[in-house]
């Protein structure tokens, strides 16, 4: 039912940073050759201020050349509400169909991350500002079950303004719905990781993004439930100058790290073998003849290489279960 | 003729159209009714020897939401509701319904104490969202709504959820992912108010009435969305015209609803649960012909009650 | 190897409250007649003020008539350190056992509170300051066993000045053991409840009674794990005036209720009949039976009655199980 | 001559009792020794490709506490320890490794990741104590230690602590309800610092040298008492004269140690665990002849190094 879609490890359309040839920081106006800017993973190189990139530029970023297979690119939303304000929202979904090349605010798939297989879901804030509707969550859905069913880690990349209005309650139920994945993935024992990039906002930064089991943000992303307007018209107060900053919530206690988007994909790949050290040998070699395919290997580094050797021989004793929660583990 | 056929025909689906958006907001209009029956009203009705227990234990006791241990009918049960009070002083104390990450985390720990004993959980759902102040975004809402959520999508004793006032956004969704959803007949339930989607699709919180209609928000609607499973009747008006009548309509349903649930084994009714948020949303799975997934029954609005 | 001694209803030696005949209170500076004070629990009845009682007099006031048998009264401290100070630990433990007619500085046994069986274990302010050394550990952990062994609720009266120097390390680790005490409770799935009494500090309110299902505290006691002399001294911060109280707690969310003495008994026998409301029919066809004995039900008011009744109907459906929590049931 | 035996023999108990007092006094002072490697200073030399993990999740991070995961010969492990710092800067940092509630309950949320993924965990031990701060007294600080002895308690995962330096009463206590407690040569751990206990039993502080030798807090005595497993050895004069040996010595123990607790089923070594702990105590059952129950090894101090 699914249709597969191979990504190459560069996007062949990798988004220049605005402004083109004459291209500057917004942040810190410095100007910079665009292609340095891309080639530095859409980072500033003066101030290392992150630039927003899509699913696809995402993707290409994190996984090993040839590593991505999309998964479920079939599934497409339908307008349960009939839902109409200034335009309809089938209206809308073809102009962020159109400006984005996407058919949704998420792409899934399986991946190979820094030689470390693994199910991965990249959301694109420039599809209707990110937002989470029916698609989305069933993708989440999907590669939560695929992550628990194959022993596979999930990554997922956050980045959303909310809820989808246009589907009404139905959007809210995501939430729910997304939560209830991340329960799937707990119960199979597998690693999950979120990455939060900017911005992160609403339903989904309340929901399975902050359920992960280590959660982590590019310096300067903007992460809250509810905006500066909002609070700003509901409580009249001010609010501080770095309000919602991954700096600031991870000071707060809210993040595990703020990973620059630089070493973003080696972080990840040492996360996910780290939190895979634990499962049972029978995983780990299950794992183990997997990453020994010969595309797995491609550019693995000695580093890894070692690592990945050490992943393999670690024993973790007898009575070691594959089902780690019970219908009573009821976790803060 | 064809002619006025169709003139009668269009001036028919705007009269309908208008009816309505005009029961839409009225229904926003008496969910959000100051006299409206609240959460404690609600327990004092209907739970016997009810023992308030306060506090997150961890930093605050949020009065948001109020939760304890009582008897149903014989069954002790825990009780977790928003709180938004009747009188000005009340709703300030309460903070209007609007919960702060402590009030989630209240919940929490009330949803352990229920496990640990195996007790049946109710929840009321009455808030027009979580609260949306500096402290509550920095001391974890995120987290907190979602931790509250992942907590009872867990829990191993059966849960019922009854929205009885307003159903707001996450702040809401917080404490309902239950085993079933009741929702009073003048409830509302939405992902966000109509006031708020006005302000943001129309660029105009004028619209309002224009958004509550779009976000079909009503019971009737959300029970042909399978967002709820039982539409709870409220006396001629609203439950404040007689909140008695109107407890003993809930407590039927919830008489009812526990009975269906704990007829089902532990393992199983969470299996359900999960389940039952699973097959929520619509879409379809492109290609395959007649592959439509998740199709819902007609929407059509039918009327609810005269007025 | 226990030893079981009844007491009765009424404490035969009840501490008549300061300044006997001529008694005022001591916050209020009301003058009251000592027997009208001791008929109100030790509580003035002028402003409220709950003095502080004894093991004994706290156990008369809580269980029904002849409602008590002490267990483990035997267990008595050594010396483990050969600990000296000013004066050797034995003699501090004669002074406290001359002047408290207690061999330790915790009561514990069986009891009926209101109809209701479970096992009672009552700590003694004015032996050592309640502190906690290996007896007091110990018995906590017998109470705890007795209680998941035979499926009765466990109710701790707990204040304390803290672990008990003279023991040293030991004194330190029954923070530790009576912590596992709570897990041996919560594994059996029988209720707990604790109520702190002034004052309740130091490693008692850091292990066993903080981790009750419902935790209540009585109006005014002192609640903390660090002092206000440790906290001026090291921070030099200045106290707020209800620093430590049980109000000022039950606000910052860290106890269930404040409940005065008066009513005590009776919200003790509700705690503990709501919290059995889940258990499994067996377990309450036991219970019932044991109620049922004529003892257990000679001061059952109709109310009481009505709610054992309305106990015993509970029904909570199949696949209830007896153990709750499983080694992965890690909670907050 | 009678006499004169009598004479040498009390001046014998005299010195032997001036010397305890002055070794645990000494030893205090190594422990608490400014350069004394500390948890970061042993991840660095024992945790390969370490991950810091921050935060409790709730409201803040808490620096005097460090945790992460990596790699401990080839098997993924959590740390968790308490960190002091050495320099002033650093020291003001880490609150001298004093932690508040959310540096404990920073420690319970790595306890469920690696209760989670089944990793192991090894903790570090450096504190005088919980932080006796009125933010943190209200912030919950009673219930967070012992919430988090509970959840150690609960690990079914293997839970090793290394007593690295100062094991100040139940602020150290709260990462030590392990499998197993390691301690290092020099390291201290008591209910109450030297000059409090000298301050509340003595009325003076200056009588610490005292209160140390009666807390009996070295590593040796702690051993002849059952409240640790193993002493851990140090370089000549204290871990700061060579840390790299040092670490090499708590590897070997840790590497030992985890070995003997893998090849425990996990539900029993979770019940011996509680069982480690239950037994600690010393008492006696009266009336019964014999019937003393845990009675304790001789105390007597056993000279462990010259100076
Ligand atoms: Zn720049
Ligand atoms: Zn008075």
């Amino acid at each position: 039912m699914s249709v597969t879609v191979e990504i190459g490890r560069r996007d062949d359309r990798p988004p220049v940073p605005p402004g083109g040839a004459g291209w500057s920081c917004p942040k810190c106006h410095q100007p910079a050759d665009p292609a340095a800017v891309r080639a530095n993973l859409q980072v500033c190189p003066a101030c290392g201020y992150h630039l927003r990139i899509g699913a696809r530029e995402r993707i290409a970023q994190l996984v090993d050349q040839g590593g991505f297979r999309e998964r479920w690119a079939a599934l497409k939303t339908l307008d349960p509400l009939e839902f109409t304000d200034l335009e309809t929202y089938p209206e809308r979904l073809r102009e962020a169909q159109a400006k984005t090349g996407l058919t949704e605010a998420i792409v899934a798939g399986t991946a190979t991350i820094a030689s470390v297989q693994c199910v991965l879901a990249v959301m694109d804030f420039g599809f209707m500002g990110g937002s989470m509707g029916s698609v989305v969550g069933e993708k989440l859905w999907r590669a939560a079950e695929m992550a628990a069913t194959e022993g596979l880690p999930l990554v997922a990349v956050c980045t959303s303004g909310g809820a989808r209005m246009q589907e009404g309650i139905l959007s809210l139920m995501q939430m729910a719905k997304t939560t209830c994945a991340v329960d799937v993935i707990n119960e199979a024992g597998v690693p999950f990781v979120a990455v939060l990039a900017d911005p992160c906002t609403g339903g989904v930064v309340a929901s399975f993004a902050t359920l992960a089991d280590i959660c982590v943000a590019e310096p300067g992303a903007l992460l809250y439930f509810s905006g500066p307007r909002v609070i700003a018209e509901t409580t009249k107060e001010e609010l501080p100058a770095d309000f919602g900053t991954a700096e600031r919530n991870l000071a707060l206690g809210h993040l595990d790290a703020v990973v620059a988007r630089t070493e973003l994909r080696d972080k990840l790949a040492n996360y996910l073998r780290l939190l895979e050290g634990g499962g049972t040998p029978e995983r780990i070699r299950a794992r183990r003849a997997r990453s020994r395919s010969p595309r797995g290997l491609v550019d693995a580094t000695a580093r890894r290489a070692k690592a990945l050797a050490a992943h393999a021989r670690r024993p973790f004793g007898r009575g070691d279960r594959e089902a780690v929660y019970t219908p009573q583990d009821i976790e803060a | 003729m064809g002619e006025e056929i169709e003139r009668l025909s269009t001036r028919l689906k705007t009269l309908r159209h208008e009816k309505r958006r005009h029961d839409a907001w009225l229904t926003v209009q008496i969910a959000r009714e100051k006299d409206r029956p609240r959460t404690r009203e609600y327990i004092a009705l209907l739970i016997e020897g009810f023992e308030e227990l306060k506090g997150d234990r961890l930093r605050a006791d949020d009065r948001a939401i109020v939760g304890g241990l009582g008897w149903f009918e014989g069954q002790a049960v825990v009780v977790i509701g928003h709180q938004k009070g009747r009188t000005l002083d009340e709703q300030q104390m309460h903070n209007f319904g609007m919960a702060r990450p402590e009030g989630y985390r209240k919940a929490q720990r009330l949803f352990r104490l229920a496990e640990r004993h195996k007790l049946p959980i109710f929840t009321f759902v009455d808030t027009p969202g979580a609260y949306p102040g500096i402290a509550a975004e920095e001391g974890g809402q995120a987290r907190a709504i979602a931790e509250t959520m992942r907590n009872m999508a867990r829990l191993s004793v059966p849960v019922i959820a009854t929205v009885i006032g307003e159903g707001g956004s996450g702040g809401a969704l917080a404490l309902a992912v239950a085993d079933r959803v009741l929702m009073q007949e003048n409830a509302t339930y939405s992902v966000i108010s109509p006031e708020g989607c006005a302000a943001i699709l129309w660029r105009d919180a004028e619209f309002a009435p224009q958004a509550a209609e779009a976000l079909r928000p009503t019971a009737s609607q959300l029970l042909a969305l399978n967002v709820i499973e039982r539409v709870v009747k409220e006396p001629r008006g609203g439950a404040q015209n007689n909140p008695e009548n109107a407890a003993n309509e809930v407590r039927q349903a919830l008489r009812e609803t526990l009975a269906e649930l704990v007829a089902i084994d532990p393992a199983a009714r969470r299996a359900q649960r999960r389940e039952r948020f699973r097959k929520l949303g619509a879409f379809s799975e492109g290609s395959v012909a007649g592959a439509v997934i998740n199709a819902l029954p007609s929407l059509s609005p039918r009327p609810q009650r005269d007025f």
